[in-house]
């Protein structure tokens, strides 16, 4: 097992692709020469050359109209929209058009394009450089959303979004690209979408997190461990597909749900897990489920303030503490 | 470049033009009788820029076309059936997207229509990719993106231009100008006089184009296209136009100024080309009654026709959302 | 008792409030001289004249960034944008500023501005014209988001969002402008925001619902009560704030939930309504949740298959019933 | 017009760039002392344009200002304090956004900055909003909107400008042209080689300006300002002028030519303005010397004055993003 950041990661998937198939091509802002603005493509224009990888201007509705465009005749383009938070002046080219091109043409088109970006907390990037945006894509059927969280799952989550038909929406984390993590040796290390991954087993109570979510969820498992309260915690990987399956398994068998978001509340991922669960597998359920989010909170810049609203262990330990109780 | 065309070109051009007119003739009609349901956008006195924009497109080659919610013409011109349209104007499984787009949505992969879009503006973007692929390629294929007079006023359309001149993409944009942005006339939210002014912002070249003639309207778009395919970047082509019914069905059009749309109704897209055959020798009267009334039949018996054609399945609503994929396919209730 | 329809109530509280306050200007696509694409602020412009009352470009960003800007200087303005769809290619003026310029500028601004839109399905608009939005604007603390449903309530509320110093997401239904329905006869009739109707009391079950589906609910109602299942419905009109007072009342003593929304399921607000009662009321729930929503649905044109795929009073029976099942 | 400004403004106009530099670079020395976090986006070099910006706003009639992230030159010309702009960097509760806002999100209404927008083009739009303001008013307030070369790439950025001329708004849109968006150079985005050449889409006037002479600047801005308070409609002003550090905090800025930065140095707009206040009798040397050891003194004051500033309080997290209003003031954890 080799181990590499999650940058790495992202340069290595998309490596591999353009080596193996010559219709990926590659475009954003700054991605080429430069090697993007969170140095996470270095290389691939000195390899690829300045037609397969491209310095767009900044014009994201551009960006992804050509994405979509060119994927519907035949390319499999990556595109990378910076930090996640511009989406949304691009909003409509996502989930009006790459979304919905496939059924509005009655199944003629196909749209296999990713859609790259960057989200969450880094620290002190503001409200507008920091959020994390899934809650967009998951309300819009006909796109696939990633959110990997180890270097081993951006590559292997990457390169299957590549040779997926389906747009994906490929969510980095930011406050991640640096983190380390061993990945599989072998040349075509693959994830498939839909499949959750349980990160620590436990038999008292089941958390769901995802990206940085997940690290504050097994520090909130350790305390919680020295309590005597075994977490299971569980990281779906993707949002569209969702694995609900590993999910309410271990529902069954804890009886206790808590979910861990970086993001707004209402309209969250979270409140979808909990609502499934709520609806098909209720009896199970022996206390209050308890979403661990933002609230009702924007990302302030000031560090105190900025920690404060973003959830960390000791959230999680009194969510599980409170789902525990009753 | 000559503007006369041969006489088979000026014949399969009225004959489209005679199609669509009847079409959509039809369509309204359709629509007051509640067979057809939403809404729906008529071209109704602009046929001869669809026609003259197909005779450019070469689907085979992998030309691609993207236009608007106003798009029978378009449509019916690069060659889409008219059972397609029709089927789909009434939400048939028989409709070029089984009934699940309407007249707003149409497309068909076989005759280079990428699909109208109902998004203002949100198709110029989409035809830079469908270019940028013949650019990687090679194919010399291009793209032609066409909108309304209103659409330059959108930032898709301004990023989409702007990016295509940047990167010297084959891709063609094509205004109709027909003066109205629903009901409100052009001048009214634009800067300048002429959409073609836009051009000077990404130093592309610009015609301004009689849009009721086709013959006019051709050459302009080969030139565009030659331009395009050389390597030389999009061109930005404002044909000048009128709508002869309201911005869509519900809209009775009392805005126009009196006499203006009388006025436009004088230079009828298909009385000048039929006119200028028959000065030509190429078609008597006679016979041109005899293609319209030729047409008048075949959108009558594909409207019947249509109008028995199946629904499509309940299980079709759920159906084409997702493009099956390796081991996930059928991702169906997903999230 | 004035009778009225819910595209009457819209000018009547647009003209009493520019009446009132000259502050209030009106813009967007053809609102002006043609008095609305869907006809519901005629006479406004002629009244009020060409100042005041401004036909735009088709320019969303533009219109959102004027309105949040002459908002932010001291007016109050009302602007409209048309289809709801669309205000997906103007996103970041709504989510990332008119939301968060109150709290990134520490609280110096106010951005009283008013965005009108009509969502819903209407019958045949298609994929790209007939949605339900909320999710959007739920997601995006800072604005607050109303979805009247019937005549009085789109009054009430439109003259509440005019006199908000918030900027107000204001979702007319459009299949339901032609609806009619009583009106109080007095000059000034207020909604607030946050508080819930309940439209039809019963003991059995609490069904959540707002605009056309609160008419499918109350079908489903009468068809339970055949039954001798009581239902109650409870409209919450405002979903930012959000009265789940009046809810977990309910659920309190129904013991039985279901939600039904015209929008995808997955970050819709039914899930965050059912979560809240799950974590705070979970006790009293005796059954499963149940949702009713377009699943992970895009709405097709054709008449079946639009029909098959939103909610109809059938769909709310059959959760109902699955809710009691248990 | 006369280009030769007064000694009294002149002094005015080098002190504030003096500060500007000064607490850029101060700010720089914070971030690599992890004092400040995030990113920051200096604009040394481009002092001039925010010096001559602020000489034509009067935030007292009601002019306003929005400008990107690059805007900490901007809000100290306006006349924000510089109290308030450190202790905002350090996210302290005595920042002019009680630390909420940062280097990106600065805002102070008393001296009519709106805001500094950080997603690119969004402040155009708002700016706009603003002159309707001051037009359905009638004050003769004006809306300045600053932004960079790479912005007119941007869907909003074209939207605001051709609302702004249609509806003749007393706005000027000032372009800090720096010849770089990002890593990448202008001319790799943009099809025309002046921003100014945009202006043609919107049949509104542009200016090219030398961007490092503070007194070329203003009388262009001047003459926008008054054009724009007569009804006339906005000016589209491109300044020229550059970045001497990379555009944000972690860029090398590797990318530029070799010597392109030290050519740009020798026009630094700091000593054209102090070099011509030398001939003109107005400085000496020693004063200069005097001047910028005090704006120094000054910045290190407040540096630390900031560094002991409270943060704020944990309960201000969810204060701020409700006004209050009538009955539902406070709706808090809301949704
Ligand atoms: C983004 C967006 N805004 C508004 C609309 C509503 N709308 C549909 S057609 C139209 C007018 C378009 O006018 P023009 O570009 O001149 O095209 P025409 O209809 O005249 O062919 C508008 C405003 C829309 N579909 N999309
Ligand atoms: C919509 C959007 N896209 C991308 C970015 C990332 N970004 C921040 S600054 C910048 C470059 C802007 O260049 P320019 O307009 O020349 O301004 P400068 O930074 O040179 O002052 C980019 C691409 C952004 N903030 N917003
Ligand atoms: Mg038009
Ligand atoms: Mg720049």
């Amino acid at each position: 097992m080799a181990v590499m950041t999650c940058r790495d990661a992202v340069v290595r998937a998309l490596d591999e692709e353009m080596a193996r198939d010559e219709d990926v091509i590659f475009f954003g802002e700054d991605v080429g020469k430069a090697g993007g603005v969170f140095k996470v493509t270095p290389g691939l224009y000195e390899k690829y050359g300045g037609r397969r990888v491209r310095d767009t201007p900044i014009s994201e509705n551009a960006i992804v109209g050509a994405g979509v465009g060119a994927a519907v005749t035949g390319m499999r383009p990556v595109i990378e929209l910076m930090f996640a938070d511009f989406a949304a002046v691009t909003l409509d080219q996502i989930v009006n058009q790459a979304a919905k091109l496939r059924y509005m043409s009655g199944g003629q088109i196909q749209v296999p394009l990713t859609i790259r970006m960057a989200q969450g907390s880094a620290g002190g990037f503001g409200s507008q450089h920091s959020q994390c945006c899934e809650s967009w894509f998951m309300h819009a059927p006909g796109l696939k959303v990633c959110v990997p969280g180890t270097p081993a799952d951006i590559l292997g989550l990457l390169k299957s979004a590549v040779r997926d038909d389906n747009p994906v929406i490929f969510l980095e984390h930011k406050g991640q690209y640096a983190e380390r993590g061993e990945v599989p040796d072998h040349a075509d290390h693959l994830v498939p979408m839909g499949e959750a991954r349980v990160v620590r087993e436990g038999g008292d109570v089941t958390i769901v997190a995802v990206q940085r979510m997940v690290g504050v969820a097994l520090k909130a498992a350790d305390t919680l461990a020295e309590q005597g309260v075994e977490c299971e915690v569980i990281d779906p990987r993707t949002l569209v597909p969702l694995d609900m399956e590993t999910i309410a398994r271990s529902v069954e068998k804890t009886g206790h749900l808590v979910t861990v978001e970086e993001a707004v509340r209402a309209g969250g991922w979270g409140a979808e897990v909990v609502s499934q669960i709520t609806e098909n597998n209720i009896w199970s359920l022996e206390g209050p489920v308890v979403r661990v989010t933002l609230g009702a909170g924007i990302i302030p810049f000031s560090q105190p303030l900025e920690e404060h609203l973003l959830p960390g262990p000791e959230d999680v330990v009194a969510a599980v503490q409170r789902s525990l109780e009753a | 470049m000559s503007t006369s065309l041969g006489a088979a070109v000026r014949h399969k051009m009225l004959t489209n033009m005679l199609l669509v007119r009847q079409t959509e003739e039809r369509i309204q009609e359709l629509f007051l009788e509640n067979v057809i349901r939403g809404t729906t956008h008529l071209c109704i006195g602009q046929e001869a820029v669809s026609v003259a924009m197909a005779e450019v497109v070469d689907a085979a080659r992998g030309d691609t076309v993207t236009c608007t919610y106003r798009g029978h013409g378009h449509a019916l011109a690069l060659g889409m059936s008219l059972e397609s349209m029709m089927a789909e104007m009434m939400g048939k499984v028989s409709g070029c997207s089984k009934g699940k787009g309407g007249s707003m949505h149409l497309a068909d992969l076989d005759v280079g229509l990428l699909g109208t879009f109902a998004v203002v503006g949100a198709g110029l973007p989409v035809t830079n990719g469908a270019a940028l692929t013949a650019q990687m390629r090679g194919t010399g294929a291009i793209s032609i993106s066409i909108f309304g007079d209103g659409t330059p006023n959108i930032g898709a359309w301004h990023e989409a231009v702007n990016l295509a001149a940047v990167w010297k993409l084959p891709a063609v944009f094509l205004c109709e100008n027909n003066r109205y942005g629903e009901y409100t006339p052009y001048e009214d939210t634009a800067p300048v006089p002429n959409v073609a002014d836009r051009a000077a912002a990404y130093g592309i070249p610009s015609v301004i184009v009689d849009g009721q003639d086709a013959e006019a309207v051709y050459p302009v778009l080969l030139e565009a296209a030659d331009r395009a395919r050389a390597g030389d970047g999009p061109t930005l082509v404002e044909a000048l136009t009128y709508r002869y019914r309201g911005h869509s069905r519900s809209d009775p059009a009392t805005y126009r100024p009196e006499g203006e749309l009388e006025r436009w109704m004088e230079r009828d897209p298909i009385n000048i080309l039929a006119g200028r055959m028959q000065a030509d020798g190429q078609l008597t009267a006679a016979e041109f009654e005899a293609l319209r009334e030729q047409q008048r039949a075949e959108v009558q018996r594909v409207t019947e026709w249509a109008m028995n054609e199946p629904w499509p399945a309940l299980e079709e609503t759920l159906e084409d959302i997702w493009a099956p994929s390796g081991d996930d396919a059928g991702v169906g209730e997903g999230a």
